[in-house]
């Protein structure tokens, strides 16, 4: 097993360096770059989000902030965009740009995004709080729910109160998400209904102010709505999936042994069943979490003003911020691959039947 | 050499300036009007700098407030501009150069004056860390600037330019402390959330991104009583709200979270200022005029292509868009036809061209490839009916495609030489989908294969300047006063590469004009160049023309109020509009704040 | 075709769940209609009768000349005019009133001259996903007796896009989930069965492949090939099958030391025999369970796909407009309400039926 | 004596796809305290199902009918809370089929303490030390290093073993064993038997004893039950029934014995499969990072051969590794060592190499339970290898299940069951019926007969023999039931801890035994036969 691990923890290496040289390469075939979008910035386009978040803006309203851009955008010479893409390093031939930055990223330097003064980790490093707030809070609540509620739903297979609550969670899967998050602050956070709940952020702005416990409630109190809306659709598969893999087990041979034994339902559920039944969920786990942490939930966080990695990741993919880009995916891709040890270990952990050594024998 | 030198308090190229030396205040402000309160708005996403002049970072909203010119506009006069840092101007004639006398009391924020050092230490820094575009076009300008003493800063301009637009271009320089920025070691390069200091009425207080940006009125503001800025900076507070997304920023307005709104969508703007608060009068939802010239936005052909080579294609082109239902069933008929590239004003031409007007489009007849802007109306967009394809209108485009060579073949599609018409539209943000498809739907009827497509900004940046598109919604952005920019629009120099040229019309008898325009002596001289030059694009049908708003969508907490005529180029409602206080408290005791 | 026995139990047991038995009727009817849409929603009618002849607009292509009009083009069939002149034989005065005209016509006579009297027959609703309805007042208009669930935003009859959006979607999905299932089942399966070299490069393959920004090739995809179904097709599918993999490989490492496993193996089945004969069945749990859900979670992912821009052609019927159509006009429910109401009866079919289809191949389950 | 449980009229039926399968018709029976109650009879007649429905712990698809009462209060309609009281305390389960019954993932230690813990409350070191005791008790040596082994990793007997240590822990009063011995050898079967013996006297425990083995009932049993087709066919005092057995049923069973001499072998008879040092160690892993510590020497240098036509006979100690070398000369282990089948080296043979003699060399599991995939039917699961191997010419696959399953005693009607659906003994017959139905050359049986009654037993002995001489199998036959290999083998082998102690003719070795473990083992079989 040692040398599994290590064998796998060697393998990240020439891995994160697969991963890439892959994106590099893509990123050279994407049509429209970083100058483009530059472009399309100074002339007041490009706002990556418009196509959600805007309200079809169609009287041409000029911005708020647009004033400088105005008049730097009176004239885009061809001289000024060889310059932009001096400053950028595209001069230089891309082997030479990936060596450089494959160097860089070596010593944890991830540079800096084109389209703000900030280091990339600073970045994801600002963005943390959102993404973790929404990422931990809605799997732990999924989990929590779900689970017991899945391990109901197969001992009561095929009763009611399985019918019902199928139905439950299916309706709520099926309610896209973001429409749900627009109702949620219209109704509960909006001017015309109940002014309950604040309609962005994750603090107030006295949060300094505040007590411990004061602290606390107000954070609950911002990220009530958020966590609601992207939890919504998370019960769904872990119910039933929790519910289908005890039904799996919970009629095997074990089962009989354990309730002979007089133990109480509950733990007979969770004491032996559960850790049969639930390699999967448990295992899968690490990586569920890291998933829906990273990827975020971009439409949520526009939605509640949050900043997050959603909003993140989308922008600098959609405007072409290479350093970005490649620096969460270098970052985050090393999280993944120890994520992916870790899960790998917990399989064995939770079966120690399982090896990963090969059967050809 | 001996020239007489002008010496004034305001400067238009045309000569004539509106206010005269002693005006006591602008005409359109309350010069009583109390000052107080505070006026609150939203912008959209977030922002991560309080330095709007570089190219990186997100500018906050309003983070050009601070920042005072040597000259400042007025919002009733789209020609002049008047000394707002400088007392006075003096230039010789021939405007080969000017000097700025600035004014002795005027004070940073920090209560440090503002000399001529700091203009040029501000000017200098613009034109070699600035915006790369900016400076490129604007260093071209000028020869030297320097300051003669503490007071007076002199620009010196470079010869074998044209004169039009260089003092006003030296008189919108900004005045930075240049100490404030030895101190913070700080360069307009860099985004950073430390505003530099300002000599304007205000500061910014709290900035919080990504939620908000205040600020607050200056107390000891030296300029308060300068005739310019009378009745104008009342609020004592202004905020800005940021909200990522435009529903919560919509609730957040209803609920009180900011005060005052501008409307920018149609849809909102007819179905969802009904809420309670606009129905018990706590919020004021109102239409007020917009004597702005609008962008002359619509579908344009890029005419680089052989198949848009034919007028009679752009005109059935033009005909199967229906203004009149697009308006009356997507826009809730709140907008008006564009005819004209400088609609709503004075520049726009109208009926049969005559006097100078004329004058200028004779003196360029050799020119014309369409001979009948001499002596027709000028062309204005053709009329629709409420039905979606219009039957009349479809016959005739059907009409003026076959007499161009386009007939429809035994599929129904239209081709000529055995090749088919295809037509791609081009589009980079979704915001016109709906506007668009629609007419995309009436290009098909008429067995055109047309397709929309959309893609993102980067690529849709990328191929427009590659000009790899058939159609875009897009348009030319016109000024009032018209001098070397419009090259880049309508001159056939710059048609090739100019972005800001989307269909690359050009045309010999346009560039005459442009020249006319440029040695204009006289505003009217100035207007009838482009009323001609808009006469002659309106002829050649380089686009559809769309849509327009006369008109500001605002709602905000009554509580503000403002002169009863407002000035036609401005809402003002962050300048000089004002506060009554009687009336927040009436709104506080109902509960509405 | 016979079932063997087991198949055949497993049918009955399957039809003994009856909940499961109603949703795949229903879904089966649901998609059937679906695959008609075009002769359901259609601005072409189904047939006409114009001088004696019969017409079918829906697989032919008839210019308006052949009903007396004067364009060469396809004829607009909802145009008033025509309908006059298709009900009138081709009366020209059609041009003018044509109401007045069909009512006269309707006589029999026109003018003292005896009428060629033609007919119509109109799908059930008679707007195609790209027609724009005229209606008078604003759209999104409210459902009413011509557009039964409202109409969108560009004034597009939602009900006609529902039903193509629905028949969109799920041959989208299918032929996306059953492709992307099969190779990501298989590739787990071989994954964690084998283990060993096989287990370590395959998965680092996967990370590599998994890291890649989807958004990317498909932005370069759709640059180079141009938007397209298929397209998007086989990139959903080049990105989707690594979803199944992880959970099969999982139950696989687990399966392969079960005790019937090494029987299968004493016995000489081949590898592959014991991977899909043996262990899959009772490997399934998760995969049957997520199935229903790739199934929901790829037509959600055409929707945000849509969403953002990066989707299909914007005049396809899609749901994933719909919902964000409902997000920019909470004015307008209906849309919110279409949208919901096809996911959730979507998803609950699935749902359903692959429930009905586990407890099938779950031998203990019992049935009443 | 005072009555402790009463089962009154008890029928059972399962219903599957609409068919009702009634497995148990009206069944009185009762056991008083203190009393030992054998249950015996036919494989399949309904024993284990009766002995599960008085704690209510059949599936869902059974439906119970009729009376049980325990200790006066009445199970049929009591809670789950109530049941739950009753369950490990008051009477404790010792299950069949000890191989699956035990929570894979759950180590010894865990699965004995958790019922320790529930009913008597101790933790810790206690529990520890009591969990030490009882597996000293019921013969796991060196206890404590077993502790952390999860059931995997164990032998059947031991499993077995560690089932009898659970249902022991709280010293129930009443204790039904659902053929406890069936894994063990004789020496420490002895030592359960008398452990119960024991318990009884101390504790005044009841025991309903459910088992093939009548020299076992004999020995222990106070009243005997003989069940046949659902039924009860016969009860009464354990020595009324075997000296003055009534029904027709009673007497076939109590006649049965598998006796009688093998085949004799051909001298030219060539040399099926042959063994040299045959090694197999399990590594001993502790920790997360799971580091090999030690190994479990299993079985350290076994040098086998079989001929065609011979039957090698494996005895020996439980937990010796007879199962282990079984797997080994199956190449479904890796192991160290020569093996040779037909003369070929098949040691170093990548998995695809070997696939095609596979249908020459074929094994009966030990766990037959285990080795039956769920979700297939026996049909598919005994024509599997025929979709391998081919179908023998011109015969339909259908056909020859139905043959084969006939054969082993099983109606043909029942092919279309799954493995759950069957009783213990069906079980291993179905496991029989898909080794044989290959016609191979050689054949491993891993205790085959465990689960048999006397009559299917004989049936089957008669089968494998019948088969050997027609076609010169060779068998590689493991049991603890020394007479069963004795009837079987014509050599045989002795292990303990792994080594092959003695080796050698069949009637040579059980008349003559020469290492002092085989005398034992022998001596111990013969004193349970005396009783
Ligand atoms: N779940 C089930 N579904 C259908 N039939 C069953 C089920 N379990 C047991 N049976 C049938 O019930 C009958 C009695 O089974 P039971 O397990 O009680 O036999 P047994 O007497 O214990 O036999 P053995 O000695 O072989 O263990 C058998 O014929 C078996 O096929
Ligand atoms: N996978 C394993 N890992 C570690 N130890 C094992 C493993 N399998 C078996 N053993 C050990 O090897 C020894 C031999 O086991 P084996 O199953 O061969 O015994 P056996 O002779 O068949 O016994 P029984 O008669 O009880 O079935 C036992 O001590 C057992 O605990
Ligand atoms: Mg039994
Ligand atoms: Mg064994």
């Amino acid at each position: 097993m040692g040398a599994y691990i290590l064998r796998r923890l060697l393998l990240v290496i020439p891995t994160l360096i697969g991963i890439m040289i892959v994106n590099f390469a893509l990123t050279q075939f994407v049509p429209g770059g970083p100058i483009e979008q530059i472009i399309a910035n100074l002339e007041g386009q490009g706002d990556v989000f418009e196509g959600f978040s805007g309200g079809s803006n169609d009287s041409q309203l000029e911005s708020l902030s647009t004033d400088s851009k105005y008049e730097g955008a009176r004239g885009l010479p061809p001289e000024f965009i060889a310059k932009l893409e001096k400053e950028f390093g595209f001069d230089k031939p891309p082997v030479e740009r990936f060596l450089n930055m494959m160097w860089n990223y070596l010593r944890f330097d991830f540079g800096e995004s084109y389209f703000r003064s900030v280091g990339v980790l600073d970045l994801v490093w600002e963005k943390m709080p959102v993404s973790i707030t929404l990422g931990l809070w809605s799997t732990i609540i999924a989990y929590i729910v779900s689970i017991p509620l899945g391990i109901r739903k197969a001992i009561r297979d095929g009763s009611s109160f399985d019918t019902w609550t199928s139905a439950l969670i299916i309706v709520a899967y099926a309610i896209p998400g973001f429409l749900f998050a627009i109702v949620l602050l219209v109704l509960f956070a909006g001017g015309s209904y109940y002014q309950w709940f604040p309609l962005r952020g994750l603090t107030s702005d006295n949060f300094d102010d505040l007590s411990a416990v004061g602290k606390v409630l107000d954070y609950l109190w911002h990220i009530a709505l958020p966590v609601t809306a992207s939890t919504i659709a998370a019960f769904a598969t872990l119910t039933l999936l929790t519910k289908n893999s005890f039904l799996d087990e919970i009629k095997k041979q074990y089962v009989v042994t354990a309730k002979a034994k007089g133990l109480s339902e509950g733990r007979v559920l969770y004491g032996h069943v559960f850790r049969n039944a639930m390699l999967i969920v448990i295992a899968g786990f690490p990586s569920l979490f890291l998933g829906i942490f990273l990827s975020g939930s971009l439409i949520i966080e526009t939605i509640f003003s949050l900043d997050g990695l959603g909003r993140l990741a989308f922008e600098a993919t959609v405007a072409r911020d290479y350093p970005v880009v490649f620096g969460t995916l270098y970052f985050f891709g090393l999280i993944g691959l120890i994520v992916g040890i870790l899960s790998d270990l917990m399989y064995v952990f939770i079966d120690p039947r399982i090896d990963f050594e090969s059967r050809e024998t | 050499r001996s020239e007489t030198i002008i010496k004034s308090h305001g400067f238009s190229d045309f000569g004539e300036l509106k206010y005269p030396s002693d005006y006591p205040h602008l005409n359109y402000v309350n010069p009583d009007a109390p000052k107080g309160g505070e006026v609150s708005v939203s912008a959209p996403g977030t922002f991560d700098s309080m330095n709007p002049f570089s190219r990186k970072g997100r500018g906050g909203a309003l983070s050009s407030l601070p920042y005072e010119r040597l000259m400042g506009s007025v919002d009733d006069d789209p020609y002049s501009m008047y000394c707002l840092l400088c007392e006075t101007l003096e230039y010789p004639e021939s405007q080969e150069w000017v000097i700025f006398n600035l004014r002795p009391e005027a004070k940073f924020s920090d209560g440090t004056p503002v000399t001529a050092h700091d203009v040029v230490f501000t000017v200098k820094s613009f034109l070699t860390d600035g915006l790369p575009s900016f400076a490129q076009a604007v260093s071209k300008y000028y020869k030297s600037y320097e300051a003669l003493d503490d007071h007076r800063i002199k620009f010196t301009f470079n010869e074998g330019i044209p004169r039009k637009g260089l003092i006003s271009q030296a008189g919108v320089s900004i005045a930075f402390s240049k100490k404030w920025f030895e101190e913070n070691n700080a360069n307009i390069k860099e985004p950073r959330l430390k505003a530099a200091i300002g000599s304007g009425p205000y500061v910014p207080m709290d900035v919080d991104p990504p939620r908000r940006i205040v600020y607050e009125r200056n107390p000891d503001y030296w300029g308060a009583d300068l005739p310019i800025n009378k009745g104008r900076w009342n609020f004592d507070r202004i905020r800005i709200e940021y909200f990522a997304d435009d529903t919560a920023a919509l609730e957040a307005f209803k609920s009180g979270v900011y005060t005052f709104r501008r409307e920018s969508s149609s849809l909102k703007w007819a179905t969802a200022y009904d809420f309670p608060a606009i129905e018990n009068g706590t919020v004021v939802k109102a239409e007020l005029p917009n004597g702005n010239l609008p962008p002359a936005y619509g579908m344009v052909f890029n005419l680089r292509r052989d198949k848009f080579d034919d007028p009679r294609v752009r005109e059935a082109l033009q005909l199967m868009y229906n203004f009149t239902w697009t308006n009356e069933t997507l826009q809730f008929g709140l907008f008006a036809q564009r005819d004209s590239f400088w609609q709503n004003t004075d520049l726009e031409a109208k009926g049969v061209a005559e006097g100078l007007e004329l004058e200028y489009l004779k003196s360029v007849e050799h020119l014309l490839e369409d001979k009948s802007v001499l002596t027709e109306p000028v062309v204005v967009a053709h009329e629709s009916s409420a039905r979606q394809l219009d039957r009349k209108n479809l016959r005739k485009a059907n009409k003026l495609f076959s007499e161009a060579g386009w007939e429809a073949g035994a599929n129904g599609i239209l081709s000529k030489d055995g090749k088919p018409f295809e037509l791609e539209f081009l589009s980079g943000s979704p915001a016109y989908d709906r506007l668009i498809q629609p007419y995309i739907e009436n290009l098909k009827r008429i067995g055109i294969q047309a397709t929309y497509t959309r893609v993102d900004p980067a690529q849709y940046t990328n191929r427009e300047r590659g000009f790899d598109w058939d159609m875009v919604y897009d348009g030319y952005v016109n000024y009032f006063e018209e001098g070397s920019g419009i090259s880049q629009r309508f001159g056939s120099e710059d048609a090739e590469y100019s972005l800001f040229n989307p269909s690359g019309y050009s045309s010999p008898a346009v560039d005459e004009l442009i020249k006319k325009m440029l040695d204009a002596e006289t505003l009217d001289q100035m207007q009838a160049a482009v009323r001609a030059t808009d006469r002659i694009l309106r002829a050649a049908r380089i686009m559809i023309p769309a849509w327009y708003n006369d008109t500001f969508w605002v709602a905000y907490y009554d509580m503000f109020e403002h002169p009863e005529k407002l000035p036609p180029l401005a809402l003002g409602h962050l300048d000089f509009w004002w506060y009554n206080a009687d009336k927040a408290a009436a709104l506080k005791a109902k509960g509405a704040l | 075709m016979t079932l063997s026995p087991l198949n055949q139990r497993r049918w009955t047991n399957f039809k003994r769940n009856r909940r499961a038995l109603w949703s795949l009727w229903i879904f089966a009817v649901l998609f059937g209609l679906s695959l008609c849409a075009e002769l359901i929603a259609n601005d072409k009618p189904i047939l006409i009768k114009y001088r004696g002849e019969l017409f079918t607009p829906i697989t032919s292509f008839y210019p308006e000349t052949t009903f007396g009009g004067d364009l060469r083009t396809e004829a607009v069939y909802r145009d008033i005019e025509i309908q006059c002149l298709i009900k009138t034989g081709g009366i020209e005065d059609c041009w003018d009133d044509p109401e007045a005209v069909m009512e006269e016509a309707a006589t029999g006579t026109f003018a003292g001259e005896p009428v060629e009297k033609g007919w119509i027959i109109k799908p059930i609703i008679p707007y195609s996903y790209t027609t724009i309805v005229d209606r008078p007042g604003t759209a999104p208009a409210a459902p009413d007796a011509t557009n039964w669930l409202g109409t969108d935003n560009t004034s597009r009859d939602v009900a006609a896009r529902v039903i193509y959006g629905f028949r969109l979607s799920i041959v989208f999905t299918l032929v996306v989930t059953v492709v992307s299932s099969l190779i990501g089942i298989a590739a787990g399966a071989v994954q964690g069965f084998f283990g060993g070299r096989t287990d370590l490069i395959f998965q680092r393959v996967l990370e590599i492949w998994g890291a890649t920004p989807s958004l990317y090739v498909i932005i370069i995809m759709f640059a180079i090939l141009g938007r397209s179904f298929w397209l998007l097709v086989a990139l959903s599918i080049l990105f989707g099958w690594p979803a199944l993999v992880g959970v099969v490989r999982a139950e696989f490492l687990r399966a392969r030391n079960f005790e019937y496993v090494r029987a299968a193996r004493a016995l000489g089945v081949s590898n592959t025999t014991i991977m899909f004969r043996h262990m899959l069945p009772n490997a399934m749990v998760a995969t049957l369970t997520f199935l229903p859900f790739i199934v929901t979670g790829t037509i959600g992912m055409l929707a945000s796909l849509d969403f953002l821009g990066f989707g299909l052609p914007s005049s396809a019927p899609s749901l994933g407009e719909l919902t964000l159509q409902a997000k920019q006009n909470l004015q307008a429910p209906w849309l919110a309400f279409t949208a919901f109401t096809t996911f959730a009866v979507m998803l609950s079919l699935l749902v359903f039926i692959f429930e009905g289809v586990r407890d099938a191949f779950d031998p203990r389950k019992t049935f009443q | 004596m005072s009555l402790l449980l009463e089962v009154k009229d008890l029928s059972v039926s399962f219903r599957q796809d609409g068919e009702v399968t009634e497995a148990v018709k009206g069944v009185s029976f009762h056991v008083d305290r203190g009393e030992t109650v054998a249950l015996v009879g036919e494989s399949g007649s309904g024993k284990s199902v009766s002995a599960l429905s008085t704690v209510q712990l059949l599936p869902d698809s059974a439906t119970v009918t009729g009376q049980i009462s325990y200790d006066g209060k009445d199970l049929t309609a009591a809670s789950e809370r109530e049941l739950r009281q009753v369950r490990g305390n008051d009477i404790s389960f010792i299950f069949q089929e000890p191989m699956t019954s035990l929570n894979p993932l759950h180590t010894l230690e865990r699965q004995i303490t958790e019922s320790i813990e529930l009913h008597q409350g101790l933790r810790g070191a206690a529990a520890r030390a009591r969990v030490i005791e009882l597996m000293e008790k019921v013969g796991i040596r060196d206890p404590e290093s077993r502790l952390s082994s999860y059931p995997h990793q164990l032998s059947g007997g031991q499993r077995q073993r560690v089932m009898i240590a659970m249902a022991l822990a709280n010293g129930p009063e009443l204790l039904i064993a659902d053929e406890p011995t069936t894994a063990l050898d004789v020496t420490i079967q002895a030592q359960i038997l008398e452990l119960l013996a024991d318990l009884k006297r101390r504790e005044n425990m009841s025991l309903l004893f459910i088992t093939h083995d009548l020299g076992v009932v004999r020995k222990i049993a106070d009243r005997v039950c003989v069940m046949q087709h659902g039924q009860i066919v016969e009860t009464g005092p354990t020595a009324e029934i075997f000296d003055n057995p009534q029904h027709p049923y009673t007497k076939l069973l109590l006649e049965a014995e598998a006796t009688g001499i093998p085949v004799t072998v051909p001298d030219d008879a060539p040399e099926m499969v042959s063994t040299e040092d045959l090694r197999i160690w399990f590594p001993i892993q502790t920790g997360l990072l799971k580091r090999t510590t030690g190994h479990v020497k299993a079985v350290n240098a076994a040098t086998v051969s079989v001929r065609a036509g011979e039957t090698l006979g494996i005895v020996g100690e439980s937990g010796s590794g007879k199962t282990t070398l079984a797997l080994a000369i199956m190449r479904l282990i890796s192991s160290k060592g020569s093996i040779q089948f037909e003369g070929r080296e098949i040691q170093g043979l990548s998995s695809k190499e070997v696939r095609p003699l596979r249908a020459d060399m074929q094994i009966v599991f030990q766990d037959p339970y285990g080795s039956l995939s769920p979700r297939m039917t026996v049909e598919q699961i005994i024509a599997e290898g025929l979709g391998v191997h081919g179908t023998e010419p011109g015969r339909d696959r259908r056909e020859m299940v139905s043959e084969i399953m006939t054969e082993v005693g099983l109606k043909p009607e029942l092919m279309h069951r799954y493995p759950h659906e069957f009783s213990g003994g069906q079980r291993q017959r179905i496991a029989i019926a898909r080794a044989m139905i290959l016609r191979p050359k050689l054949v491993v049986l891993d205790e085959p007969t465990s689960a048999l009654d006397m009559t299917v037993q004989v049936q089957i002995v008669e089968l494998l023999r019948d088969l050997q001489k027609k076609y010169g199998l060779a068998y590689l036959f493991i049991s603890h039931d020394l007479k069963v290999v004795r009837a079987m083998s014509h050599k045989v082998i002795v292990m303990k801890q792994g080594d092959v102690v003695e080796i050698g003719d069949s009637e040579e070795l059980f008349a003559n035994p020469k290492v002092p473990y085989t005398q034992q083992l022998l001596a111990a079989a013969l004193e349970l036969k005396a009783k």
